[in-house]
């Protein structure tokens, strides 16, 4: 057999307080793909950054062999990792946004001598790129001006041009709708045809499922096994990586919807900062207490705006009406909204969700200073006594409240998110993506949390990419396209085929199915 | 020739005193005399000050008095004024440039001089602070010449200590306050005299010696005879002032200006060399000068020179003191 | 137990405690080549009143930057104050008042000028503060340019309003606000009054913790502190007394100090600026009021310029055209020196007055030593940068 | 097509449009206040001469503002810069020559003491731009501080160095650098060539864009453009050719102006300082040496800082201690005027030009007007406001 592209030998790496890495060996076989998985915090990351040079030679002990020889990277060797042939795209986006896709898919290597760049040659080239992999993206345009999901797939081409004997993917396709996620999989197929070997780390099994040939587990920074993907199932790989049997991926719940609490009609709105230029239309729809209401479309179809507007930060409504328990209201500001009740778990946790440089503590009770503060002063035994209750309601695994939120594994920070708005007892709370990035045990979790919730009555509206959470959690299914309602769908008439129907637009199609 | 004359005036900077003040007589006078004066201050910067000076020459100005902010860099516009013309009188500080029409002045050595016989007039021996101006000010440079002029002799003989010597940033009061402060500390108020330069500063000293009970006890020198200064006089806490009658000089520069204007003749001028003048052995040439006297006033003769010559107030000055003991209205 | 709890604390506070270190090593050295005139009592107090003025700016500043702003208009803020309270009472008030109340006596007008004077003093500071924090908040121009204007524009009506000249005089009361002293006994009162409390706050914070359940520090670690903070409180006093007892510019900045620290620790106010330095988009989803927070920090600014115009034209006892010139960078480098973060979100009361405490002492330790102009430009220059590498190195350390 | 592309140009380049505009709007309105004279040959021919100096400054700000730092040390360094100039052909290196090659005519020395002194204006301007580089990109110390910091070591070195006095005499040679013209023959020998560089570029880039696939704008949108700007240069030729010839200065900042954009748009230089202001990690993790980068942007603006100095020193004709004086500021203006934020990662040299302008258009204007000064003040500082508020309205709308 030829020897391993990649082998780690007793690899350890802490941070202070922490051991994110203790004693990880395996190995990586060329040509393969091999899946690697974990809970939140298991320490993927962590060891990707010292394959991509992130983490140089001497913050570590242990030795990683590439192509037989000891990685010997010293500070400020990201550069040397990738001309050695190892490519990476980041969990967290890397991108600088005022710069156009092309010059993000060549930073740091762009065409041209020593010290001038040859801007045709790098546009050209980008665009053989993204032709030959069929991505599709405007090249000469900045980057902010796409969505998450679109940058990721930036992200993703950048690695692929640069012609890599390895490539890393750390949590690809967290901001993917399904049909991108298909095209990840076959450029990844084509690839691995060229002989190119991968590394693959995914939360979303179903994926890992799919395209892997081996997968390895992490739990508390070690290794728990490797196991042949074809040889394996679903509920070996939990087990291995909760360290538990979980039959169920979504909780059972038998819920009971009471009276209609939002209910929304024709709304309609623009752009806020491009006025006559519509970003929803014609919407409307109602979510009952004790509901589940799932939103689910494609990439850019505008779940994020819809449930934002309702939230009063974003666009600029034109037309149609917000009534909340019947009266009609209106939402100017987050604040507005708050006050009548309704909460919103944005999206973009680092960038939306959190204040990173603070504390457990002052994140959670930010939205709720009503609670601790009278007039003036804040509480503080109290604001402590009540966050650390959510915190143990949530299991956010962190040593105290007191821990900076940048410290913590990316799921238990959307923990604190979550832990964030639930302690300003909503009587509609929206999640935008609420599992993105977090590991299947911490989902359960926040599935629990969702059906305990709605029993008492919250009215819930969760937007998911993932297909199979929203078929799983919803009671009622609202499908976005384009800006419109594409349909809504009783959750028992749902099947994967006909959402992905209604978010195309097909809705005779879908009718039919 | 039935169009007024216009008369350019370009000033350094608006935070001294004096600057502000003299802008207002030269602009009466000049309209007295049927002329018209503009006027530009140049916030302490000799760039922008040249720049002021060319944007004048485009307005067509007949003739330009220049109280330069660095008298070198001046230098440079006067010479671009003569390409068009236009004669330059330095006003008070002189420019380096052997092209000026002429340069009126106070003798700034003779200031310093002044100063230090002022204060040397209430006590001749021990520890003297000298308290010079903002140190980017040529004319600071001056005044310590003069002081030290005088004062020299008395050190070497042992007369006098210079227990303390320093530099008041941008002439601001505040800066001089602390300055006091932290030498009177420094000396256990162990301070028989100060050689201040200007009555802003000499006032924002006395706040310091105020709080230590010298305020009047220990003499120190001011200059400009300020409102503030002579006030301060009368009240006797500042010991003396040096009265540079501006009233002589404002009128005189706009005389001179227009007679410079009408290509009439001017009299009374001396020439001096650059070298004279700047004690500078690079410079040649020489400039049209005529120089004031300068008055050293204190509380015997303030209401005699600066009063009834109607340069400050009788109101400003007088208004905290008792009725009874204020010297006649005029 | 007890020790390690205190080393916990003394690790939080690293930071101040390198400046601190700073100071006391800038001290030394002085003292060493002043033959110790420098601690003694008299230069110690001109000291503490020469750094009220830039203090009170600084602890503004700290909020402000810890926002994620900044205020270059302070400087000429406390310009435009003085002129304007100088104007009041030298040209403006005193011929009204004989006008609507002939023949009042001295003493009464001279109070009434006086808290006339400074009440508008404030009501200027406080006008400042609303229309730079309301083009900030709600016009949305950046910090930076809107005070780079008010700092012309302010500079300006400082020029229009004193038309260059110095205005005098100043009343005696108000001159008292800068040049006054607290009497030794009240100063005694009012050491022994801090410790009260401190004492009651002790006893207070841990019923109150121990009633919601909270784990409390064991008894000797809260009183260990309590005494130390105690025993410094009487040591100034003393301290003070020794010359001619607390000045009464250094009381005003404790007494703002400690409203400040509660602001910034204790209020809504202090934690959502805070909060929204640290992301302000994530703040504004937690339902906060972003834009009125940040006006409300440029009107505590604004009427912190007000009180520090006021005690300078106290101080100097006169309105000047030059006044508050370059003010604005000290405060900030004095807000940094004290570990505040320009990139918002960090930063502390206290840091800021150990910064302003350092910046003055460089200041006058120099003055006192008699130091040429140019070197004492070059050496403050340095000490800055070095503090703060200082700092950076530290932080480092701790990871 | 081509109306359609044309005004997607224009939508891309609103802000600077913007500011052009705006521009249009001061100046016409100083013509109708000025009786036009605003508009004489001659008064622009110095409102440009006017603006160079300053205008080295803030090219060089825009890429140390891109890159997310500030320098506030800039006015400083021309100073020393200025200062060092005038004292090496003043006082330094005269003796010296006349004591190594006695009896060397009078042009020869002034020739090689210009060049020399330039030189070294040149090398002090690096020097600093090295050292508060490496303390900024190397030990981490916040641009802010080192910069704040330098303000005074520099202040402190001219201090140092005049000893208080102005220095001079300045050569004639070098005072040709800031104040003679280029003949009129040679300003159009200058102007054709620019033009026939235009055209040249205007098929070589076609031609290339060609020969890498890339779909090409349709060629009556190229030439359009190409002549426009011919136009403009030839119009400026000729009104600069109706007073004395193209100012050197301004010919030197044109220069020097081209070469900051060629850097700013097509070098990794400079590429990599807007990636670093945009998103500094994401920028390292791409394999950038950020730290490099950083570093080698401040020995730039040192350099420019060298260039602005010299120019002073011409300017003035003499090395002052005043020199430079809040230059530090109007820079920053000018830039955050032209569009660059202060948050890093978008800026342009172009606009940096377009604020200097405007800056110095409302200096030369009132004071062609004859404005009293603190009105100017005032008036400077409200049309900064203005103006990024303008930009801050226009950028909303386009979302
Ligand atoms: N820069 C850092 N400083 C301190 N602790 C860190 C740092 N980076 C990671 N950690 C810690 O190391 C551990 C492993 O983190 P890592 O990011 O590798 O987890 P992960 O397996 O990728 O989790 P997730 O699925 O949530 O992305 C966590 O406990 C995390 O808090
Ligand atoms: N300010 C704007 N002006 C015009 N178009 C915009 C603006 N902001 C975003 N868009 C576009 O609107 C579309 C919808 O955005 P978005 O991706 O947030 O929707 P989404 O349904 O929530 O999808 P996602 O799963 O990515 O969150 C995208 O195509 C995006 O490029
Ligand atoms: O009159 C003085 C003037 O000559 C000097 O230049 O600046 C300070 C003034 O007091
Ligand atoms: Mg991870
Ligand atoms: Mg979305």
């Amino acid at each position: 057999m030829e020897k391993p592209i990649l082998q780690f030998e007793s690899v350890t790496k802490t941070f202070p307080g922490v051991i994110a890495l203790n004693n990880i060996s395996f190995s990586v076989d060329r040509g393969e793909i091999l899946g690697i998985c974990g809970e939140n915090g298991a320490g993927k990351s962590t060891l990707m950054k010292i394959l991509a040079g992130v983490h140089p030679r001497d913050t570590y002990t242990g030795e990683v062999f590439y192509e037989g020889e000891p990685l010997n990277f010293s500070a400020g060797a990201i550069q040397q990792a990738r001309e050695m042939g190892i490519a990476i795209v980041h969990q967290e986006l890397a991108l600088v946004q005022q710069m156009t896709v092309g010059e993000n898919i060549f930073l740091g290597r762009e065409p041209g001598n020593k010290a001038v760049i040859n801007w045709h040659q790098l546009y050209s080239e980008t665009q053989h790129i993204l032709d030959r992999y069929q991505i599709d993206l405007p090249i000469g345009k900045p980057v902010s001006t796409l969505g998450v999901g679109r940058q990721q797939m930036v992200e993703i081409a950048r690695a692929l041009s640069e012609k890599a004997k390895i490539l890393i993917l750390d949590e690809p396709t967290s901001a993917l709708a399904d049909q991108e996620v298909q095209v990840l999989m076959r450029i990844l197929r084509t690839l691995k045809e060229q002989g190119v070997t991968c590394i693959y780390i995914s939360h979303k099994l179903e994926e890992v499922f799919e395209i892997t040939d081996r997968v390895t587990v992490f739990r508390d920074g070690e290794v728990v096994g490797t196991k042949v993907t074809a040889e394996t199932s679903t509920d070996e790989i939990i087990a291995m990586m909760v360290g538990r049997q979980m039959t169920e991926r979504f909780p059972e719940a038998k819920r009971q919807p009471k009276e209609v609490v939002l209910e929304v009609r024709n709304l309609s709105a623009d752009w806020e900062h491009s006025p006559g230029k519509p970003m929803l239309s014609d919407i409307s729809f109602s979510v009952r207490a004790g509901e589940i209401l799932g939103v689910a479309g494609l990439m850019g179809s505008g779940r994020s705006e819809l449930v934002t507007t309702l939230f009063g930060e974003c666009g600029r409504i034109t037309g149609g009406t917000i009534r909340m328990k019947g009266k009609p209201i209106k939402v100017g500001s987050a604040r507005d909204a708050m006050r009548h009740g309704i909460s919103l778990i944005p999206e973009d946790r680092k960038r939306q969700g959190l204040v990173l440089g603070q504390s457990i503590l002052k994140n959670i009770s930010l939205a709720n200073m009503d609670q601790f503060a009278g007039f003036g002063s804040i509480n503080k035994h109290a604001e402590l006594n009540a966050s650390e209750k959510m915190a143990r309601d949530l299991s956010v695994k962190a040593p105290t409240l007191h821990a900076i939120v940048s410290s913590l594994s990316g799921g238990n920070q959307q923990k604190v998110v979550i832990g964030k708005w639930l302690m300003s007892d909503p009587t509609v709370l929206i999640l935008d993506e609420p599992t993105r990035g977090i590991d299947v045990g911490a989902k359960y979790e926040i599935y629990k949390l969702m059906n305990k919730l709605a029993a008492e009555g919250v009215a819930i509206i969760m937007v998911s990419s993932e297909l199979p959470e929203v078929l799983g959690m919803s009671d009622r299914i609202l499908v976005m396209h384009e800006g419109c309602v594409g349909g809504i769908v009783e959750r028992d008439k749902a099947t994967q085929e006909k959402l992905m129907a209604l978010a195309t637009g097909m809705t005779t199609a879908a009718e039919e199915l | 020739a039935d169009k007024p004359i216009k008369i350019g005036l370009s000033i350094s900077d608006f935070e001294t005193e004096r600057w502000p003040v003299e802008e207002a007589i030269m602009k009466k006078l000049a309209a007295d005399q049927g002329a018209e004066l503009i006027s530009q201050q140049a916030n302490h910067d000799p760039k922008l000050q040249n720049d002021q000076i060319q944007n004048m020459i485009l307005q067509g100005v007949d003739v330009i008095i220049i109280i330069a902010e660095d008298g070198a860099a001046a230098a440079s516009a006067v010479e671009e004024a003569g390409r068009d013309g236009i004669p330059c009188i330095a006003y008070d500080r002189l420019v380096k440039s052997d092209k000026l029409a002429a340069y009126i002045s106070f003798d700034n050595v003779e200031v310093g001089r002044t100063q230090a016989r002022g204060v040397l007039d209430k006590v001749n021996k021990g520890n003297f602070a000298l308290l010079g101006g903002s140190p980017t000010d040529n004319n600071a440079i001056l005044f310590r010449k003069g002081q030290m002029e005088v004062l020299q002799p008395l050190i070497d003989k042992g007369d006098i200590k210079v227990v303390a010597d320093q530099w008041v940033e941008n002439w601001a009061p505040a800066n001089a306050t602390k300055i006091m402060e932290n030498i009177l500390t420094a000396e256990a108020n162990k301070i028989d005299a100060v050689v201040a330069s200007n009555d802003g500063t000499a006032l924002g000293a006395l706040q310091a010696m105020k709080a230590q009970g010298l305020a009047g006890k220990v003499p120190i020198s001011g200059q400009d005879a300020t409102a503030a200064g002579c006030k301060s006089i009368v009240e006797n806490e500042l010991t003396m002032t040096v009265y540079k009658d501006v009233r002589l000089l404002s009128p005189m520069a706009i005389d001179m200006a227009i007679k410079f204007a009408k290509k009439e003749p001017v009299e009374g001028l001396k020439d001096f060399t650059l070298e004279e003048l700047t004690l500078d052995k690079s410079l040649s040439g020489s400039v049209p000068c005529k120089f004031l006297k300068v008055v050293g006033v204190n509380k015997d003769n303030v209401y005699e020179e600066v009063v009834k010559s109607g340069f400050q107030k009788y109101d400003d000055i007088y208004k905290d003191i008792p009725e009874d003991q204020r010297p006649p209205r005029i | 137990m007890v020790s390690k709890t205190l080393s916990n604390i003394i690790r939080n506070n690293l930071q101040t405690y390198t400046m601190i270190l700073a100071l006391v090593f800038i001290w030394l050295l002085f003292g060493f080549m002043t033959d110790w005139i420098f601690f003694s009592p008299r230069n110690l107090s001109n000291l503490f009143r020469q750094m009220t003025i830039v203090s009170f700016l600084s602890i503004g500043m700290v909020m402000v930057i810890v926002t994620g702003n900044i205020d270059l208009s302070v400087g000429s803020s406390v310009g435009l104050v003085s002129a304007v309270t100088a104007w009041l009472q030298a040209i403006f008030l005193p011929p009204l008042l004989q006008q609507w109340f002939p023949g009042i006596s001295m003493l009464a007008q001279g109070t009434f000028i006086t808290c006339t004077t400074i009440l508008f003093g404030l009501v200027v500071g406080g006008l400042i503060g609303v229309i730079q924090g309301w083009a900030i908040a709600y016009l949305g121009i950046p910090a930076f340019i809107v005070t780079l204007g008010g700092m012309l524009v302010f500079r300006g009506g400082v020029l229009g309003i004193t038309q260059g000249k110095t205005i005098v005089p100043i009343e005696d009361s108000f001159r008292l606000i800068a040049q006054g002293y607290l009497p030794n006994s009240l100063g005694y009162a009012v050491g022994f009054l801090s410790v009260g409390a401190l004492f009651f706050w002790l006893f207070y914070n841990r019923k109150q913790k121990a009633s919601y359940g909270i784990t409390l520090r064991p008894f000797g670690v809260d009183l260990a502190q309590t005494l130390l903070f105690s025993g410094i409180i009487m040591a100034f006093v003393y301290l003070m007394n020794s010359y001619r007892g607390i000045p009464n510019p250094v009381l005003l900045m404790v007494v703002v100090a400690l409203i400040f620290t509660y602001i910034t620790g204790n209020t809504r106010l202090g934690r959502y600026a805070y909060a929204l330095g640290g992301n302000a988009e994530a703040t504004r989803l937690s339902g906060v009021n972003t834009k009125a927070n940040v006006f409300q920090v440029f009107v505590l600014m604004g009427l912190l310029a007000g009180v520090s115009g006021i005690v300078l034209t106290g101080y100097v006892a006169a309105g000047t055209t030059s006044g508050g010139v370059n003010y604005e960078l000290e405060a900030i480098a004095a807000c940094v020196i004290g570990g505040t973060s320009l990139m918002g979100g960090s930063g502390s009361i206290a840091g800021a007055l150990v910064g302003s405490l350092i910046m003055a002492s460089l200041l006058n330790g120099m003055s006192v030593m008699n130091m040429p102009a140019f070197w004492q430009f070059i050496i403050r220059g340095l000490v800055l940068v070095l503090a703060v590498y200082m700092d950076v190195v530290t932080k480092k350390r701790r990871g």
